[in-house]
């Protein structure tokens, strides 16, 4: 497969200042907290069937095949999005462009790290905040832990993942990051009722 | 026919309202007419009525499967105008438009039709060049449409927002002053007792159920619910229920039918004085002689004869009312209802012949056919006449699609670059 | 103090618990837990209201939502008005300000009740009759005098400061209704902890056992069983328990929409608390325990305060502790008024007569009644009721005539029975049927997974009530897989009511002057559906709608049976071939607030905005809205307007250079094995031969053959595409892409992704445009030879990862440099810094525009909208000619597509070069022609160029380039333009610049 | 709002993550450089807009991003059935006498 920009990843450090999106906001209200996370790396992942296990030995996390499931480990979460298609989320620094580089079986893989911004939704109301816009059952059985999904929240376009019974990360593009984050604020005014 | 007048009413109610004679009667069918028309909405209603009083054809019969009236014609926002781009729609909604004033007077029944005016608004740079775009076609096309600006428009109607806070503020608009709305039940009940008293057979509850051919292809009658009725001329005017009818006929149709939605407030005071439209936040609003906010959904995304729609169009609809006329949020939603749309792939009608000997088609208004009643109607029914288009449906035929030369008001709207 | 008409000790209200509110600028003294209502007759107020069309004084029909008159004007502040709010529900809270509405001057003298004296000439659909001469005469005099004599309250008119909620639920079963059934229902599934939403419209759950004095449950006092369930509900966490929340909307597949209203009832909501909270329930089961609604009796002047539903004045008693009266009357064809009459004879109200339709009607509450002394008359009709801003008397006769009888009242309770509430399952398309015997409509055949218990069933007695709901609840929790393992509640002691009757009791007499009122707040009479029917209106709907029975804001909760008995009747007809009209969501109204939820202000639509954004609102810079992105539009310098700051922003790229944020251009990577092969069939261009490390202008067509997108591709690899479109057009490209590649062209191994945001995107333009780039850039050889126009590289700017376009859409040299998004500012300053060196401006989206059009580049959208073919375009030269595949190919040769005449784009150079077009004019051969004129074609794009000196135009024109050098003309409303056909490149015809 | 299921995703999920796609099982020509007017007009105008049983295309836009085909009465909105891409169109519905 084609390497893209993947190995020259390695090469000198930015001599700009790297500017996130809501870098560092945060928002408390009874029984949930916002904070937006910080940036990580992130690719959009494609392969057929076959592929998947050379894929997961290369990335050092299985790829989940079941629907609305994820599976992490040391620091990167693989999300199942689609038959094809995992979000995978890098939170220690390492590179899984890279790691996906080395292999030669069928495969795309596009980093995605700067396109996304994650948001933290945390405390008993974290689900109630994120049902004031998202129209899917966030109940236990319904959505457990580690379960992950795309979906909507109001008028835009989220993956949920939850990574506790009171815990979710919220991933949504960047220029959409400050409604979701104007909408989760919204919400978890009310969300305690 | 007796003569409706003020006069009237006082002999009326000087006898407690007990001479009044039937609107329009309910026979039973004939064997066989001249003409069926298969719909008893405002354009079929329209189209026997002139095909009564225009072409001297009386023995027709409308055939309605519910209730007269009962579809799209009493489940519309009402909306009336001709400000449209191209000449061939031009052309036919200004016709209505013309026929709109006076129609009381033809049909001796108020239509309340009321020329308010019809205001467009721009809230992007792609906006105005697509409403200007109108207004110039519009004037040289001698149709009524000027453009205003942000404060002109708000003077017009001043419960609109211009801010420049809004989130997509008003950056202009145009106005139709002859644009405006009328009384849905009235067109339909309007034409209908003219279309009666000239002789027209208005059956209500007979469904059509089969459309009958002889071996050379022409129609010879319908399959109803109330039996075989003969015609040799059938034109089918049955909204969302067009292509259903058409198939019977073996005619398959370039058209999708889509629940649209619609709903009233509760009735206040006068507050809002025009009809609004915004086609970038979606959003349709006008107020009606009893004083409820008329506010038009979008449609629903698939196809289905429900007549009802999801919640989420509605919510889409009044984000924008709320967005535009922020003072409306307190306002209660009274009614909302569905109708059935039936859409052809240019958003423009079909009023045309068909493959078929002595088979008539008037369908894909979409989500605007009221606005045509009248002009639909009369042009209808020369098609019908004549066996021949009148020259201001002539460009509306189902052929455009294979060859190409489509009438296309929503491409022409594009989307933003 | 307590108030007049307050029962001391009756009722569940703390009437020490005391709350003042004021009444048309009147004060009063109420109690905690009073409706408006309430608190008013405890005060001796009956009238609240004037009707729609007669202006007739009202009353309270009512005690609950499907009250018709009470309705009032609340406000707390001048932007916190709502209209139309039902006195009978609204509760109380110490400093309430009420009014009356649609009155003038007061409510007890207003004017325009001399409507009521007309009111012959105003007969149903009187309107459609006349108002027609002269013609001018319905739009300038008529309509407007209807229009201020209609409707009811007044609009809010300033934007509303409360804020709403939202939430989407889930459950197992939804419970909607929070009567002895819903409550029972809401137990036995509970207790198999299944998750149950229990929801009910009152602030306090019991629904009739509100009045229902004769009910025990668990050997406790109905209402007070009621109480207790639902604490017991409250502490399950499987449960939820809603009140003060309304089921107004039944969906499709189970989907029900609620309304809680959270803060109407508090005195200081404060500032968190939002008005309302819209709840979006998905249930897999659902039970209906709606209950029923009291009709009324319909006789003559059946309106006059003081008349009113039994079980209203008995809620009054039993619940608020108020006596409606002093002396009443009760006139009712059922049992359940006898219950009224003895509640209130037990209070010590005097009660001057039953008057019952029945002739030998039997059973323990009429023996009870005679027991206690009420005067009982079997077979008579109450044939008027006097007195107008108060009833003072009914008037009562033998129903099949004879002598009259006059007896003084001060307000007359009526029942003509119960109607079952089957609106929400009616709303979720099941069948309603209607029973003969009892003459009800009840649910019949169902469409969704849900069930109707109790009195909205058709369910008689508390006993039978539970039975069933109890019942439904556990085979709900059953149905999704749990098992019941509660007690039933035990029914000790009930209350039977009979029948009723439909349509116009004698008193609605033959009597034309009579008004016996069936609609009440749309002043709709029995004469009125008579009426309706002899004018031909035999479906209730044009019975409805000509008479607009039924079409209040109550929406005929009280009126459609009637009104449906009385047209059969007339009709000669059964009432099921009549027909029942469609019920229609929301049950009872809803706020718009209610249903917008958050969607305001900044959550009406997201607002995106680049990584570069905020830079550019530092600069000053204007902003235009492109879909939802807000781009720079243009840079204005103190003292510039967008003219000035466009021609500088022009010029200044062409003499040195420009930056430009073209963050929002749609950008999809294409990666795959099968890369090229999609994009041979996705656009009309050869992309096979293309090779890694050059870029294409790529158009793309929908299956028509009209243009859909275009856009520069770099093919980064031979497997790896970089594709961008238009701003607006990225998500439905990357749509179109994806069906075609999933369902057409699934063999091909290639994959989409959208990386439009992990790339801001500078552009730089202009001659000085590699100097300015060159000094940041590791990696990339940037000559002419190693990096010639329309090619890519992949390297670093800025220590930063970045993918290097040299392409121009301005003529000149080119680049755009895509670096990472959370870098995009960091790198736009430091070429902003090196551009200073060389005189370089920051140019906006609007002298883009200008630049393009100089040099005859198409913006798809504008120059193009959805009609127009590559060859319309001018870009023949972009299809591959020896492609056997793509999409568009067939759609683009059919007939119309290849005639003659079509309209092409060509360019425009105005005669005088000062004058520029406006978009959007319109074109002519003949500028002498009289209107309509023929349009041979429109100004697409129209600008000021300040590099040509002139202005210049595209155009869209019929047989355009057969013209060139044709005159033709723009009529304008104050002058006619000529204009002269011309090629579409106005500046650098050679192309010399892109490598100048 | 409907409850669709998503065959890929295995479970219902709320319409606002869908988008319809329109009739289903109209095939792209393999040659459609050689296609009549008559047929091009048949492929992309031309619309069985049944009242009852129709076969339609969705995509789970905001799921899991698949295009697949369902089975729904138009007049009732209820599904029948929905099945991946590419699958035929099925011989047997489930509940078609409903």
């Amino acid at each position: 497969m084609a390497k893209a920009a993947a190995k020259k990843s390695a090469a000198a450090a930015p001599s700009v200042e790297r500017r996130p999106a809501l870098a560092g906001q945060e928002l408390s209200a009874t029984g949930v907290t916002l904070a937006v996370l910080p940036p990580a790396e992130r690719i959009s992942l494609r392969a057929p069937d076959a592929s998947v296990a050379a894929l997961s030995k290369a990335l050092g996390v299985t790829l989940p095949q079941k629907p609305k499931t994820s599976a992490a480990k040391a620091g990167r979460t693989a999300l199942w999005l689609g038959p094809d298609e995992w979000l995978v989320i890098d939170e220690v620094g390492k590179v899984p462009l890279a790691d996906c580089a080395e292999v030669t079986v069928l495969h795309s893989a596009v980093v995605i790290s700067h396109r996304n911004v994650a948001i933290s939704v945390t405390g008993p109301a974290a689900a109630a905040t994120i049902n004031s816009g998202c129209p899917q059952d966030l109940s236990l059985d319904a959505f457990p832990v580690g379960a992950a999904s795309r979906t909507i929240l109001g008028k835009v376009e989220i993956v949920l993942l939850r990574t506790a019974s009171d815990a979710f990360r919220v991933e949504c593009w960047r220029s959409f990051s400050d409604y979701v984050f104007t909408f989760l604020s919204e919400a978890a005014r009310d969300a305690a009722a | 026919m007796k003569k409706y007048s003020v006069f009237a009413i006082a002999r009326e109610a000087m006898r407690g309202h007990k001479g009044w004679e039937e609107q329009w009667s309910s026979p039973e069918p004939k064997k066989e007419y001249d003409v069926i028309i298969v719909g008893a909405g405002g354009h079929g209603l329209a189209t026997a009525y002139y095909l009564a009083t225009v072409h001297g054809i009386t023995n027709v019969a409308v055939l309605e499967k519910g209730w007269l009236g009962g579809g799209n014609t009493g489940r519309n926002t009402t909306i009336i105008r001709s400000n449209y781009l191209y000449d061939e729609s031009a052309g036919i909604y200004d016709h209505a438009l013309k026929l709109w004033d006076g129609l009381s007077q033809e049909l001796n029944y108020n239509v309340m039709y009321s020329p308010r005016g019809v205001m467009m608004l721009a809230h992007n740079v792609h906006d105005i060049q697509v409403l200007k775009r109108h207004v110039h076609a519009n004037r040289l096309n001698g149709i009524d449409n000027e453009w205003l600006t942000p404060e002109a428009a708000k003077e017009f109607c001043p419960p609109l927002n211009i801010s420049r806070d809004a989130r997509y503020p008003v950056m202009g608009a145009t106005l139709q002053r002859r644009g405006g709305t009328a009384r849905h039940d009235a067109v339909a009940w309007g034409y209908a007792r003219g279309a009666s008293a000239r002789g027209v057979h208005i059956i209500q509850n007979c469904e059509v159920i089969g459309v009958k051919r002889a071996p050379n292809g022409a129609v010879t009658g319908v399959e109803t619910t109330r039996g075989f009725i003969g015609a040799r001329k059938v034109g089918v005017v049955a909204a969302g229920h067009s292509s259903v009818i058409m198939n019977m006929a073996g005619v398959r149709m370039p058209l999708e039918s889509y629940p649209l939605q619609a709903l009233v407030s509760e009735p206040v005071k006068p507050v809002f004085p025009c009809v609004v439209m915004s086609n970038t936040v979606h959003a349709y609003i006008s107020q009606s002689d009893k004083g409820e906010l008329v506010i038009g959904a979008g449609t629903d995304q698939y196809v289905s004869y429900s007549q009802t729609g999801g919640l989420h169009i509605l919510q889409h609809t009044l984000d924008a009312i709320c967005e535009m006329f922020p003072m409306f949020t307190r306002m209660k939603m009274l009614r909302s209802w569905g109708g059935i749309v039936d859409v052809t792939p240019d958003r423009s009608p079909i009023l045309a012949k068909t493959p078929v000997p002595g088979l008539y088609v008037n369908c894909g208004w979409g989500t605007g056919g009221f606005k045509a009643t009248p002009g639909s109607g009369h042009v209808f029914a020369h098609t019908i006449a004549k066996d021949d288009p009148h020259p201001i449906n002539a460009p509306f035929t189902i052929e455009r699609f294979r060859t190409g030369r489509l009438i296309d008001e929503a491409a022409a709207a594009a989307v933003a670059h | 103090m307590i108030a007049a008409f307050r029962i001391p000790g009756a009722g569940r209200l703390r009437q020490a618990e005391t709350a003042s509110f004021s009444f048309d600028g009147h004060s009063y003294a109420g109690v905690e837990g009073d409706t408006l209502a309430s608190a008013l007759l405890a005060n001796g107020v009956h009238l609240i209201g004037r009707s729609f069309k007669y202006h007739r004084p009202r009353g309270f029909l009512s005690a609950g939502a499907e009250e018709p008159n009470a309705l009032v004007e609340i406000k707390r502040d001048s932007a916190r008005k709502t209209p139309n709010v039902r006195a009978t529900v609204q509760e109380l809270y110490d400093g309430l300000a009420a009014q009356s509405q649609n009155r003038w001057p007061s409510l007890s003298f207003d004017v325009s009740a001399l409507g009521d004296i007309a009111s012959p000439l105003l007969s149903a659909g009187f309107y459609y009759k006349t108002f027609m001469w002269p013609k001018s005469a319905w739009k300038n005099f008529y309509e407007p005098k209807i229009r201020a004599a209609a409707g009811l309250g007044v609009a809010p008119d300033q934007a509303d400061p409360d804020h709403y909620s939202a939430r989407f639920a889930h459950c197992d079963v939804l419970v909607l209704g929070g009567g002895a059934a819903g409550i029972a229902a809401a137990l036995a599934a509970a207790e198999t902890g299944v998750r149950v939403i229990l929801v009910d419209e009152q602030a306090e759950f019991g629904g009739s056992l509100h009045f229902e004095s004769g009910a025990k449950i668990d050997r406790q006092d109905g209402f007070a069983w009621a109480q207790s369930a639902v604490a017991k509900l409250k502490t399950m966490d499987n449960v939820r328990v809603l009140s003060r929340t309304t089921a107004f909307g039944y969906y499709a597949q189970n989907f029900v929409g609620l309304v809680e209203r959270v803060s109407d009832h508090l005195q200081n909501p404060g500032r968190d608390l939002p008005r309302e909270r819209l709840w979006q329930v998905r249930a897999k089961r659902v039970v209906l325990a709606t209950g029923a609604i009291e009709r009324h009796m319909v006789f003559a002047d059946n309106d006059r305060p003081g008349i009113m539903l039994a079980s209203a004045a008995r809620t009054y008693l039993n619940h608020y502790g108020v006596t409606v009266g002093r002396n009443v009357g009760v006139y009712t064809a059922n049992d359940s008024a006898y219950a009224a009459a003895i509640d209130l004879k037990k209070a010590g109200v005097g009660v001057a007569a039953i008057v019952d339709l029945r002739d030998n009607p039997t059973g323990p509450v009429i023996e009870e009644a005679r027991a206690l002394g009420i005067e009982v008359n079997f077979g008579r009709a109450v044939i008027r009721a006097g007195g107008k801003l108060r009833v003072s008397s009914m008037t009562v006769q033998p129903k099949n005539g004879g002598g009259e009888r006059t007896i003084p009242v001060d307000a007359i309770l009526m029942s003509a029975g119960w109607t079952p509430s089957v609106h929400l399952f009616s709303q979720s398309r099941g069948k309603v049927a209607f029973n003969d015997e009892t003459k009800r409509f009840v649910p019949g055949a169902y469409a969704q997974d849900c069930v109707s218990v109790g009195a909205c069933n058709g369910t008689d007695g508390l006993s039978a009530t539970i039975d069933e709901a109890y019942a439904a609840g556990a085979k709900a929790a059953k149905d999704v897989g749990a098992n019941a393992k509660g007690n039933k509640p035990k029914v000790d002691a009930s209350e039977n009511w009979s029948r009723g009757m439909l349509g116009a009791a004698p008193g609605a007499g033959a009597d034309t002057t009579v008004k016996a009122f069936v609609d009440f707040q749309n002043d709709v009479t029995a004469k009125d559906i008579r009426q309706a029917v002899h004018e031909g209106m035999r479906s209730i709907e044009h019975v409805k709608r000509f008479t607009t029975n039924g079409m209040a804001t109550d929406q005929g909760k009280t009126s459609n049976m009637h009104g449906l008995a009385i047209a059969a009747e007339t009709l000669g007809k059964p009432i099921p071939q009549v027909g029942l009209t469609t019920f229609r969501a929301p049950y009872t109204p809803v706020t718009f607030g209610s249903i917008v939820g958050h969607a305001r202000g900044p959550l009406f639509d997201p607002t995106r905005k680049t990584a570069i954004h905020p830079w550019a609102e530092r600069q000053g810079a204007v902003f235009e809205d492109v879909g939802q992105w807000k781009r720079a539009w243009y840079f204005p310098k103190a003292g510039e307007d967008m003219h000035a700051a466009v021609d500088r922003e022009c010029v200044t790229v062409r003499k040195t250079a420009g930056l430009f944020d073209a963050s929002t251009l749609g950008k999809i990577e294409v990666v795959g094995p099968d890369a090229a092969k999609f994009m041979e069939l996705l656009y009309t261009n050869p992309w096979e031969k293309l090779e890694p490390g050059r870029c294409r202008y790529g158009i793309m067509l929908r299956e028509d053959g009209f243009i859909y997108d275009d856009g520069v591709v770099g093919r980064l690899a031979p497997d790896r595409f970089h594709v961008t479109t238009t701003t607006g057009g990225a998500p439905r490209v990357m749509n179109h892409m994806e069906d075609y590649l999933q369902t057409e062209f699934p063999h091909l191994n290639v994959w989409l992704t959208s990386i439009t945001e992990q790339w801001a995107v500078i552009a730089v333009q202009g001659p000085k445009s590699r100097d300015i780039i060159a000094p940041l850039v590791e990696g990339i050889d940037m000559s002419d030879e190693a990096l010639p126009h329309m090619s890519v590289r992949e390297g670093r700017i800025c220590g930063v990862p970045t993918r290097l376009f040299r392409m121009s859409f301005t003529g000149e040299r080119g680049f755009e440099v895509n670096v990472p998004a959370d870098y995009g500012q960091a790198v736009w300053e430091a070429l902003w810094a090196e551009g200073q060196k060389h005189g370089a401006c920051a140019y906006g989206t609007e002298a883009m525009h200008v630049l393009r059009a100089e040099k005859g580049y198409i913006i798809v959208g504008q120059d193009t909208d959805g009609t127009v073919t590559p060859n319309d375009a001018g870009l023949d030269w972009a299809v591959g000619k020896k492609k056997t595949d793509f999409v568009g190919i067939r759609g683009m040769v059919r007939p119309d597509l290849v005639a003659n005449g079509r309209k092409q784009l060509v360019g425009l150079k105005t005669k005088d070069p000062k004058v520029v077009l406006e978009e959007g004019a319109q074109i002519v051969g003949d500028s002498k022609q009289a209107i309509p004129m023929t349009m041979i074609g429109h100004v697409t794009s129209s600008y000021w160029s300040e590099n040509c000196g002139r202005s210049i135009a595209l155009a869209l024109v019929a047989g355009g380039r057969d013209r060139m050098g044709e005159t033709l003309y723009v009529p304008m409303p104050n002058a006619t333009i000529e204009v002269e056909v011309t090629g579409m490149v106005f500046f650098d015809e050679k192309g010399e610049r892109l490598n100048g | 709002m409907l409850l669709i299921r998503c065959p890929y995703c295995e479970e219902e999920r709320p319409e606002l993550e869908f988008r319809n796609a329109g009739e289903a099982h109209i095939a792209r020509s393999a040659n459609m450089a050689g296609e009549s007017d008559d047929d091009f007009e048949k492929f992309f105008f031309i619309r069985s807009n049944p009242k009852g049983i129709i076969y339609e295309r969705w995509r789970h836009m905001h799921g899991c991003a698949r295009f697949f085909n369902a089975v729904r009465d138009t007049v009732s909105d209820r599904f029948l059935l929905t099945y991946k891409a590419g699958e035929p169109k099925p011989a047997k519905l489930p509940g078609a006498s409903k």
